[in-house]
C-alpha cells in the first residue's frame, strides 16, 4: 500500500511521560495522555452528497417534494415545514453569493495551524434556497478583511485530490478569476493562478531610515531584556525555540527564541525558520511594545512573514508583548 | 414557543450558592475536588447538610474536557449525595442556564423539594504539543462541537462561529456596534470584576486603546473582546417555597426567588425556518418566554441587574438588544447613551462576566446566577436577568429571572 | 431520598411514541435522520404537527459515539423545533430513563404542556482497525466512561463492571442466579422478541443449551446473556392532561399516564457511603420513589408489565428483587416459580429487552416505554414498570410508572 | 531523547481514506476517522497518590480528621459524611483482601486487547476502610475463575517501569508468593516467579487416538466448507488473516484463515502467527460445531494458544461457529 496520511498525524502525538510541576511548595503531576476513538464511520443519508464531490465533482442539494425549497447541504431527507414530505436529491450550481459577511481565522485549533488564516463563509449556491458553509480563500496571498463581503459573489473550487469530505471543496471570489474559470463545473485548485509566496521587495533604505533604524534596534535590546527579566512574559516563550530572520530596508538582523528567552543577534542569521520582513522596523518595535498587535499587522500587510504556520509563532510574541505591558503597569499602580 | 402561558407549579428559590475561585488553570485540583469544594460553601451558605438536599442536577459540558464519557458519576458520593437522583444535563456553552431551568423543573413540579445545582469544569488539562501551548487544543475540543459532517473539517471554532453572528448582524446595521464602544464596554467590565475575588482576571483592569491594541483572534474579534477559558466550580441551592423560607429564617439571607424562565434553541443550519440571520434570536425568544412567565412588559424599567453570558463583547450588545434592553441596531447605546456606565439603569456583569470572571463552562452560568443574587441581596435591588448561550452559531439561549423581595 | 413526599403538581400522560428499526448497524442513515424518522413516527402516532410540542428533552448518550461533543444542536431545525427549548440529558446507559423523567418535570411543573421525548443513538460507526472489529473499539469508547484516574487505565470496561457487582451479589447469595436459570431467562426473551418488528433479533431464538454454550465475554457473562450493541432512536410525546386528553380524543388511543418517577445515582466507588456491595442498591431506591409517587405498595401485585433495562440477564434478575418482585437471594423464583413465564403474573420484556430488540443507549429507555405503552393498550393491561439503568457499576437507576386508565 | 511509547499507538491508527459499501442497490460512503484530544493532565489532588506509587512504592489513602475512616484510593480531600472534615494522607499497607469476587475480562477493548485476560478487583488493603480497584494476575498462567475469589489474600505488585498511574500496580494472590514476597514493600514484577509460556506436552497418541482423529480431521473439513459456503459465517473473518498451527498427540494440522475463508492444510505449518494445542482434537471440532466455545475451553484449559493477544482470532472463530449454527437453523426451521 502506498504511504498515505493518517487520521491522526504522528506529529500531534506525544510520547507517554510524566513531569513534575511545583507550585507554592508542592509538587503535582501532570501526565500527557489523549483520549480517542477510531471510525470507520457511514455518511449515511449523506453518501451521495459526498461521493458526488468526490467523484463527479458536483454539488448536491435535496428539494422538498411540497414547497420545492432546495436546501444545500442536503440536511434531512424530510422537510419539516412540509408535515415532513420527503425531499429528493438535486444538483445545485458552483457559483453563489455570500450570505453575510465571512469570519476569517487567524488563531485555528491545533488541527488547522497550517490552514490559517482563511475565512469561513455560508454560500447560496444557485439554484439553492439555503446556504453551504465552506472555507474560504483568495488567490492574492493572506486572507485579509474586506476582500470578501456579504453578496460578494464566490467560485467553489475543487481540491485535485478529494477523500468525499466538505473539505474536498472551498470558494475563492469570482473576481479574482477568467469568465471561463467561473463558467467551469468542477474548476480544480491546480487550475488557479496563485500569487506566489516570495519576499516583498523593501527597497533602499534612506540615510534618514538608517539612523531611525539604529535608534530602533537600541530600544529593541532594552525591551528585550526587560521581557527575559520577565518572570511572566518569559511564560510566553516557555518551551519554545525560533529564529527568526528580520529583514528591513536598513537592517537585517535575528530574533531568537529559545525556551523562556528571547535576544537579537546582529545581521542576517545563517539559517532561519522563518522571515519576517517590514518597511518600517517600528511595526515590530511598536508591536513588542503592545501598541498595536504583530498579527495585526501581518493582516494589515504591513509585516509579511514566509509561513502562514509562524502564525504560532506571532502569537507567542503577540502575549509576550501583552504580558511585559501588563506586568509594567501593575508595577506601575503599586509603585 | 409554548401554546399555553409558561408557568411554575410551585414557586423555587435560590437559598444558597457559591463559586470556588476561577483561574485560567487548576493545577492542584481536579474537577472532583473543585466539584466538592462548590457544593460544600453552598451547603455552607444554605446551612444545611447534604442529608437535606433531595438531587443534584450537574452542569457537565464537554465530556473531552473531563476525559470521561459519564464524568459525574464519581462526583455523586464525593459530594456526599449518594442513592439520591443525579441528572446531568450538557448543552454547549449554555449548559449552566439549561441545568438551572433543569433543576427548576424538578422541584417546581414537585418531584424534590430541594435540589443542589453544580457546574464544574477543567478544560485547560488539553494540550497541543505541537505549538506548545494548551489554547489551540482547548478550541480544537470545543470544535468537536460542530457539525461532524459539514462544519468541523473545514475549521469551525467557537470564535469563528460566533464572528459569523456578528458580522451577519453588522450587515444588516454597519453603524452598530463601533469598535470603539466594544473597547469600552471589555474596559467597563475590567472595572466590574475588581470586587470580584473569585474572577481569574481580578487585577486585570484594561483601558480601550489596550482593548484596540489587542490582536485579532478571528476577524473582527480581538482578543480582550471575547472570554477566557477558566477552571472552577459554582453552586446553587433551590428550594420549594416552604422549605425555601425556613432555610432563609435560619441563614439571615432573603430567599432570591427564581420567577422566570425561558429556552430557546435555534436552527444550527441556514434554512427555511431559519430567515433571523444578522439576529441571535434564541435569546429573543427566551427572554420574552421568561418575561411573560415572571410578568415583566417593559424589562428595561423592570430589571435591574443583568448578569449576561459576554462570550464576545459584541455578543453581548446584540443580546442586550435582543432581549429589549436597546434597540436593535441601536446597542451601542449601552455606552453612547450611558445606559449600562456608572450611574446607569442597568447594572451589566457586576461579576465581570465570562470575560473576566472568567468562562469556566458548566459553571459558568452558575456563576451568573450567583453573582446577580449576591447583588440583589447586598445591594438591596429588586429584579436580575441570568443569561447564558452557546452551540455554534450562539444558537442556544436561557434566560432565569430572579426577584428579590425584600 | 426526598423528606417529603415526592408528587406532580400536574398530570403528565404519554399521547404519542415510535421507535425506529433497532440494527446492529444503520449504514444508511446518520443520526440525523434516525432523529427525524423516529420524531415524525411519534408525531404522526399522535396526530399533531410540530407546532404543536412545546420543547424536546434529547437522550444522547456518549458525544464519542456521535463524533460530536453538542451533538444535538442540528437535530433542532432537522426535527422541525427550531426556537423551542431544547434540553441534552445524558447518564450513561440509563439516558432515556433520565431523559424521560426530565421532559416530565418540565410539563408537570407547568413550563410546557407539551414535549418530546428524544433518544438516539450511532454507536457501531466506530472501528477497531486492529483487530478489524467494531466491538473492541466500541467498549473501548464506551470505557472512557469509568473514572479516569483509577477507572480506566485498569481495563475496565462496561461487561466487567455489570459482572463486578453480579459475582458480589453471588458471593451474598451462593444458589442464586443459576446458569440453567438465566440461559432459560435468555431464551424466554427470545421468543418474546418475535413479535417486535423493530427488534435487531426478531428471528434469533435461542434456546437455554445454546446460551449455555456461548462463550465467555467476562466472567462470569457469557455471550447470550448480554444485551448487543444497536443503533436506532425512539421518542414520545408527553403531555399536561387536558392537551393529553383532547390529543386522545382525536387518536382514539388513550393516554397512557406517568404516574410515578424515581432515579438514583449510588456512589461510584466503595466507600463508608456504600455499604450496600452486592446489591444495586439504586434499583431499589428509584422503585420506592416511583411507588410512593405512585401510590404502589405491593408491586408484584399492582403491576402487570415490567420493561426492564437488560444490559445482562444476572442484573436483570438482581434488579427484578430490588424492585421487590422477588426476593432478595430468591431472583431464580423468576423461573422456577414461573413468574415470568407465559401465564405468569408479570410479563417481563415484551420487547425482547436490550438483549434483542437492541441497546441503542440514548433509545433504549425510551423504547421500553414505548413497548410498555403498547402492551398496557393493546393488551388491555393496567399498570407497567419502565426501568433503565447504567454508569459504571450499574450504579444509576431509573424508574417510570405508566398506567392505563380504561 | 530516547524512544518512548506514544500515547496513542501508531499501529491503531488508519490512514485517511474512504470506501464505499453497496447495500440493497445503493451505494454508501464508510470514511477512516479519528476523533482525539491530547493533554497534559494534572493529577490535581490525587498528584501525591500516583508519585507515591512512581516514586517510593507505596500505597497512600486518606484519612479522615473526624471519623477516622481510610479511603483508599483517596478520593476526597474533605468527608462528607462528617460534614466535610478535611482528610489527610495516611499510608495504608501492600496486602489486602478482596472485597468480592472478581471477574476475568477475556473480551478486552481495543486498548488492553494484548492484556487479557485479567481479573479486576477491589483490594481493601490492610489499614484501609475502602477497596481500591486493580488488575489481578496469577503467576501460574492463565487466569481462571476459582483462583481468587471474596476474601483471597492480595498482594500488590509494582511494575518495574512506572509513571505514576493506578496501572504502575497490579495484584496476584500472596498464596502464590514466598513469604518473603509477601512480606517486602514495594515488590516488583520482576521479582516474581512468572510460569513460563510454553507448549504443553501432549504425550504419544495411541493408535486409537489416531483414529478417532483421523475422523474427526474429516468432519472438520466438511465444517469448513460449509463455513466457506455461508456469507453469513464468512463476515466473522472478513479482513483476517491468520495461519494457527494446530497441535494434538495424534496429528498436526495448519488451520488458514484468510479474508472470509477458512481452510485446513496438512502438516504442520512452516510458520505460524500462533500455536493452539489440545490433547483432544474433538474440543475445537465441538467449538466450532457451536457445542461450547472455544474461548471457554482455552479458559478451562483444555486448549491451550501461544499468545493471549490471538484471543482476538479465537473470539472469530467463535462467532464464525455461532453465526454458522444460527444460519443452519434458520434454514431447517424455513425447510
Amino acid at each position: 500500500m502506498e504511504q498515505r496520511k493518517k487520521v491522526i498525524p504522528e506529529s500531534y502525538i506525544p510520547i507517554e511521560a510524566s513531569r513534575t510541576l511545583r507550585l507554592e511548595g508542592k509538587d503535582y503531576l501532570l501526565m500527557n495522555d489523549a483520549m480517542y476513538t477510531f471510525y470507520e464511520r457511514s455518511m449515511g443519508e449523506f453518501s451521495q452528497f459526498f461521493m458526488a464531490l468526490r467523484d463527479e465533482k458536483k454539488i448536491l442539494g435535496c428539494r422538498c417534494s411540497a414547497c420545492g425549497i432546495v436546501r444545500c447541504p442536503p440536511m434531512l431527507t424530510h422537510c419539516p415545514d412540509c408535515a415532513f414530505a420527503p425531499t429528493e436529491p438535486i444538483e445545485v450550481g458552483q457559483t453563489g453569493k455570500l450570505l453575510s459577511t465571512p469570519p476569517i481565522t487567524y488563531f485555528a485549533t491545533s488541527m488547522f495551524l497550517d490552514k490559517a488564516p482563511f475565512g469561513r463563509g455560508r454560500v447560496v449556491l444557485e439554484g439553492a434556497d439555503t446556504a453551504l458553509s465552506i472555507m474560504l480563500y483568495t488567490t492574492t496571498g493572506i486572507l485579509t478583511p474586506g476582500i470578501m463581503k456579504k453578496g460578494t459573489e464566490i467560485k467553489v473550487v475543487f481540491q485535485d485530490e478529494r477523500t468525499g469530505q466538505i473539505s474536498d471543496i472551498f470558494g475563492v471570489p469570482t473576481s479574482e478569476l477568467t469568465p471561463e474559470q467561473v463558467q467551469k463545473p468542477g474548476l480544480l485548485t491546480s487550475e488557479l493562478n496563485w500569487a506566489a509566496v516570495k519576499e516583498p521587495d523593501l527597497g533602499q533604505a534612506t540615510e534618514e531610515a538608517k539612523r531611525v533604524s539604529q535608534g530602533a534596534l537600541v530600544e529593541l535590546e532594552s525591551l528585550l531584556k526587560e521581557m527575559n527579566a520577565s518572570k511572566r512574559a518569559s511564560k510566553a516563550i516557555e518551551n519554545w525555540k525560533r529564529t527568526i530572520a528580520v529583514k528591513t530596508p536598513a537592517v537585517e538582523f535575528g530574533l531568537i527564541i529559545d525556551n523562556g528567552r528571547i535576544w537579537l543577534e546582529k545581521g542576517r542569521p545563517k539559517s532561519s525558520d522563518f522571515v519576517m520582513a517590514t518597511e518600517d522596523i517600528r511595526v515590530l518595535l511598536d508591536g513588542l511594545n503592545y501598541k498595536g498587535a504583530i498579527t495585526d499587522a501581518i493582516v494589515k500587510r504591513k509585516l509579511w512573514i514566509s509561513k502562514n504556520i509562524e502564525f504560532v509563532t506571532i502569537f507567542k510574541l503577540d502575549r509576550l508583548a501583552r504580558f511585559l505591558a501588563r506586568e509594567k503597569k501593575e508595577g506601575a499602580a503599586k509603585g | 414557543m409554548a401554546k399555553k402561558k409558561s408557568f411554575a407549579a410551585r414557586k423555587v428559590g435560590i437559598v444558597g450558592a457559591s463559586v470556588t475561585p476561577f483561574k485560567g488553570r487548576w493545577v492542584e485540583k481536579t474537577f472532583y475536588d473543585l466539584a466538592q469544594w462548590a457544593t460544600r460553601d453552598a451547603l455552607k451558605d444554605a446551612g444545611i447538610s447534604p442529608a437535606e438536599v433531595d438531587a443534584v442536577a450537574y452542569g457537565i459540558y464537554n465530556d473531552i474536557f473531563e476525559r470521561a464519557a459519564i464524568p459525574e458519576h464519581p462526583l455523586q458520593g464525593i459530594i456526599g449525595l449518594p442513592n439520591k437522583p443525579g441528572i446531568r444535563v450538557t448543552n454547549g456553552g449554555a449548559t449552566g442556564i439549561y441545568t438551572i431551568a433543569s433543576a427548576f423543573a424538578f422541584v417546581a413540579s414537585g418531584m424534590y423539594d430541594t435540589a443542589l445545582v453544580l457546574g464544574v469544569e477543567k478544560a485547560t488539562d488539553c494540550y497541543d504539543f505541537v505549538s506548545r501551548s494548551a489554547t489551540p487544543e482547548v478550541i480544537k475540543t470545543i470544535a468537536w462541537s460542530g457539525d461532524s459532517f459539514f462544519e468541523q473539517k473545514i475549521g469551525w471554532t467557537a470564535s469563528d462561529s460566533y464572528a459569523e453572528v456578528i458580522l451577519a448582524y453588522m450587515d444588516e446595521h454597519p453603524g452598530d456596534l463601533k469598535p470603539e464602544v466594544t473597547a469600552k464596554i471589555s474596559s467597563v467590565l475590567s472595572e466590574h470584576v475588581k470586587t470580584n475575588p473569585y474572577a481569574q482576571r481580578q487585577f486585570d483592569q484594561v483601558t480601550p486603546e489596550e482593548v484596540l491594541n489587542s490582536r485579532y483572534i478571528v476577524y473582527p474579534l480581538k482578543e480582550m473582546e471575547i472570554c477566557v477559558y477558566s477552571e472552577g466550580a459554582a453552586a446553587l441551592i433551590l428550594a420549594e417555597e416552604e422549605t425555601a423560607k425556613a432555610i432563609a429564617k435560619n441563614t439571615g439571607r432573603p430567599v432570591v426567588w427564581i420567577t422566570g424562565v425561558g429556552l430557546s434553541n435555534e436552527w444550527s443550519f441556514a434554512g427555511k425556518g431559519m430567515n433571523h440571520w444578522g439576529r441571535i434570536y434564541s435569546h429573543h425568544v427566551a427572554a420574552q418566554q421568561a418575561y411573560e412567565m415572571a410578568g415583566i412588559t417593559d424589562p428595561a424599567k423592570e430589571i435591574q441587574v443583568i448578569e449576561l453570558h459576554d462570550a464576545f463583547i459584541q455578543q453581548l450588545e446584540i443580546s442586550m438588544a435582543e432581549m429589549g434592553f436597546v434597540p436593535m441596531g441601536r446597542a451601542d447605546a449601552l455606552i453612547d447613551d450611558g445606559l449600562m456606565l456608572d450611574g446607569g439603569p442597568i447594572s451589566v456583569n457586576p461579576s465581570g462576566g465570562l470575560l473576566y470572571c472568567g468562562h469556566a463552562v458548566g459553571a459558568s452560568n452558575i456563576m451568573s446566577a450567583w453573582a446577580a443574587r449576591n447583588e440583589l441581596i447586598d445591594k438591596g435591588k429588586h429584579r436580575a436577568l441570568v443569561h447564558g448561550t452557546g452551540s455554534t452559531i450562539c444558537q442556544y439561549g436561557g434566560v432565569a429571572i430572579l426577584e428579590h423581595e425584600d
